[in-house]
């Protein structure tokens, strides 16, 4: 049985923000197609600030992501805040509990945050936004560990999953937010949030799988 | 990026201290959140408390809204991106005085979520706070599809209508009904000639081509319904009243308020040559004019562009209209 | 020329008539002359008539500061043009109640040429004129020949403390006396981040680097002192501050007004920023800010840039600075 | 003995005034180089509007233009209103009670016009304006006169002066109006009001030339 430690992990949240940091212009550059041209920085501005507050306090995984998750609703706002926010917060809310964390852990808290967020944003999948990254993503997740994957496995179907629903908006016309307005104009491009999502997404599971234990 | 400016993420936070200082006989900064500014009468009467918030970069909207008569507390955002809702919240414990706080807002993605959280988090301290979203700009979504549609300019009279209604010591619910009556009977739209540049981008993220003009441009640049060839303002004016006029519709003998506010850069004497067109087609429509705003109400940075707003009237909603009224941004003496 | 316009040689027309519609409950125009607006506070009071007058396209400068307590008339010129002497002549005429008249201008050729003949033809009616020639764009001439500088929003000021003393019922000398020491304890300087176009001319007649900024530039576009590179918030407001301060000279225990303008173009917030930083400048050196005013007082068009104007103050000029104002440009509601 | 006859003489004005028109462009281009560009723009709006009170009125050159001077007064403003208006004010002034015009007359109006020009604006020869195109215009007119030349051999002494003046302009620096400011930045550039003035002096003296009689 694979599983990861909660405890001292903070590091899966650090990649995270790694990783947005790292992306940040593209993110930007590709709501500058459909959007105002701000996503990266944004997400950055917010992943950067709950940076400081992790690094060097040992913290566990959970406590991690719920610095994520406070930072963004209580200092960010835009929609990212409240959206990332709620999500993380979900997620910690979740994990809190939980020492040994295993596939299915993680499964119910990318659940409990995609249904949080639904609630909140008013969003469906096939609006175009990072719902269509995120549904696709917990269901190969979902299917992976279903048909008896390894947790590790399983992960890598979440990042397919993921991959595949981020290059699915590409065709989708926005039925929400900004890019909404645009109509049929907004169909040809990748929607920001998904991309983002898909590399949270991603880099969470591949941090994971760095720090597997098996029992 | 041409500005006068010191580090571009920190705009915001410079502007503030300059805005408090300057205008610190009609407002004054929360005690411990620097992001909610209040009104320094919005203690002064017990009612109902009035709040709002949206991103920066509209000056003088949000905060030049708050003073007396107008808006209590306002919740300031990054530029062009809303307020947390840990900012709203604050502004609203800060003027709930046991009657209730009307939150009157933008319909925004990001302000619609921060306001739902600000106020589930109000509920928990038995605060409540009801909301009317503004949605009059009709170049944002069909007509069908209007709950989707954004808040412009129109919001300051919607502030304007709920501001003078709690002034009166009007009920949570009365307040509510009188600023959503106020936004059901407003219409805007907009033209953009020229883009604007977020400072933390540093290049525009829009273009308008010389000659062109984005019909029905949103407040952060939204693209509009169309590009169309620039015109003289007599055919701009035309354009956008019939959009607006028959989105209601008004009617021959229906009294209104004009709104025109430049989005930037716009020299207010365009603003006067454009109201000018639309009041000889109100006159053809023998649709009259109650009380007329133009100048920059409400910006998007330096865009070139002008919105025009139309609320049609009813007694109740000109008596707040003409209501006094003492804030940055709109001061208005009584008769 | 991205603009909502008319025919380009009309604007003028066309702003006045959308201006005297909007704001008829303060001004009205000059019956037989279209290009002389007049505060409706004019002849309540028997008073010394406060006239002034220049070129149009400063918004909501000239027109928009005739109001209670403030100008009486105002002449109305074509864009960045004086006004004829016969507007200049209408306005003093039909403002003059007996106790003269004091025409408060600002220092360009056809103004000074326009106002001087409209004088002369004042005194064949028997209306004693005496004039106040604004001269507070330090960067304009050098000390010596401060004769020669130019008036810039320091007119604001000058309007404002003639307008004040006309209003307690002083003599004509008294008001010329105020206004005079208004403007010689006043000083400014602007700088250029972006042009301006004429509607008329259709293209920008100077133009500003990428990059870099003109620094002490003129109300029309004038050339600066120097062409800087455009630096931060705080540079800019330091130089534009040590100029100003070593010029009168102000000093420490000083009580100043602060008036910082957009030219146009530039958005409220880089406006308070720069203030912002005048405010830390004018703390360390111990001068105290009795008023501020930040906004587009005295714009050029579209012009990118920013004014900033020190007005050193004694018991008189507090005095008049304090008093309640209503005018389009400027609402002051007394304490 | 040279003369013109005053009475139905307005052609003169009108054809300065086309003058004025077809160098409009010209003027606001070299207005351009140091000043704000507007100087053919101010003088062909006057001009024009004078146009449309003179033609077809069958008047004296001396009410011709007094028109022109009324207009550029009462309607034009900037400072080309109250210079040239005074200008031609005072030439009406001088003329309006001469039948037959002759060489003195001229140079009597001119020098009116000049005197009443130099009080009104408080500029001196030298600070490029149009006072030096008119006065080395005047003084070689004034000259021709006096050694007994005739008055049309004298009106080609003031063209002559005129165009001298005006070149001259070009190395002078600035000391009043707009261009003041440039400093030494105004040298190399005409002065745009000392070429407009060049034009119409030129103008009129051909003009006069072309109904010349004689007794
Ligand atoms: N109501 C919503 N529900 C879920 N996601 C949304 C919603 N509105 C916008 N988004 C997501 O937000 C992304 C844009 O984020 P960002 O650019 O940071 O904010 P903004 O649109 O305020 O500039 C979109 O690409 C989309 O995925
Ligand atoms: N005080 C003055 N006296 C005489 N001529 C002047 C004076 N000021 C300016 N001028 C003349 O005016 C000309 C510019 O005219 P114009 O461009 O029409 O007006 P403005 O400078 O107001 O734009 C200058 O070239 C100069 O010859
Ligand atoms: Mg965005
Ligand atoms: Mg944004
Ligand atoms: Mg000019
Ligand atoms: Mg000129």
């Amino acid at each position: 049985m694979e599983y990861i430690v909660n405890a001292r992990n903070s590091d899966i949240v650090l990649q995270i923000i790694q990783a947005i940091h790292e992306k940040s212009q593209y993110l930007s550059e590709i709501d500058g197609a459909t959007g105002d041209g701000d996503h990266g920085v944004n997400m950055d501005k917010g992943f950067s600030l709950a940076k400081e507050r992790i690094v060097g306090n040992d913290l566990s995984f959970s406590d991690a992501i719920k610095i994520l998750g406070r930072t963004l609703l209580m200092d960010i706002g835009g929609s990212m805040g409240p959206i990332y926010g709620t999500i993380f917060n979900e997620i910690w809310k979740s994990l809190k509990d939980v020492e040994k964390i295993q596939d299915t852990n993680v499964l119910t808290a990318l659940n409990n945050g995609l249904m949080a967020l639904i609630d909140l944003a008013g969003a469906k999948p096939g609006d175009k936004t990072l719902i269509d990254t995120m549904v696709p993503a917990i269901q190969t997740f979902a299917s992976a560990i279903e048909s008896g994957n390894s947790f590790s496995k399983s992960l890598d179907e979440l990042s397919r999953g993921a991959e595949e629903g981020k290059a699915n908006t590409k065709n989708m016309m926005a039925k929400i937010g900004r890019a909404a307005r645009l109509q049929e104009r907004s169909i040809g491009f990748l929607d920001a949030g998904a991309t983002s999502c898909c590399i949270i997404l991603q880099t969470m599971a591949s941090a994971i799988k760095g720090c597997m234990q098996s029992e | 990026m041409q500005r006068i400016i010191n580090d571009p993420s920190l705009v915001v936070e410079d502007m503030l201290k300059g805005f408090v200082m300057v205008h610190k006989d009609i407002i004054h900064v929360h005690l411990k959140n620097p992001r909610v500014i209040i009104s320094n009468a919005a203690k002064n009467q017990k009612k109902v408390g009035i709040v709002t918030g949206g991103g920066s970069g509209h000056k003088p909207a949000f905060i030049g809204y708050a003073g007396k008569n107008m808006v209590d507390a306002v919740a300031v955002g990054e530029i062009f991106s809303s307020p947390t809702a840990n900012s709203f919240y604050d502004a609203i414990v800060e003027v709930e005085q046991g009657m209730g706080v009307a939150c009157l807002y933008g319909n925004y993605a990001g302000d619609n979520m921060n306001v739902k959280m600000a106020s589930m988090m109000a509920k928990d301290d038995n605060i409540t706070v009801k909301t009317v979203v503004a949605n009059d700009d009709v170049a944002s979504a069909k007509k069908e599809d209007s709950e989707k549609r954004r808040g412009v300019a129109g919001e300051i009279l919607m502030w304007k209508v709920g501001g003078a209604k709690a002034a009166t010591g009007a009920s949570l619910d009365e307040v509510i009904d009188a600023a959503q009556k106020a936004i059901d009977n407003t219409r805007s739209v907009g033209v953009g000639l020229g883009p604007c540049t977020i400072p933390a981008n540093g290049k525009p993220n829009f273009s308008i081509k010389e000659g062109t003009m984005e019909f029905g441009i949103g407040h952060h640049g939204e693209p509009g319904i169309r590009i169309d060839k620039l015109a003289s303002a007599k055919e701009i004016a035309k354009e956008m009243y019939n959009l607006i006029i028959n989105d209601l519709p008004f009617q021959s003998e229906d009294e209104v308020v004009v709104l025109i506010s430049g989005l930037g850069a716009t020299p207010l004497m365009e603003q006067y040559i454009l109201f000018n067109e639309i009041e000889n087609l109100l006159n053809a429509d023998n649709i009259k004019i109650f009380k007329a705003y133009v100048g920059n109400y409400f910006t998007s940075l330096e865009m070139n562009g002008i919105t025009l707003t139309i609320m049609k009237l009813d007694d109740e909603l000109k008596e707040c209209i003409r209501m006094e009224v003492e804030s940055v941004g709109l001061i208005q003496i009584g008769e």
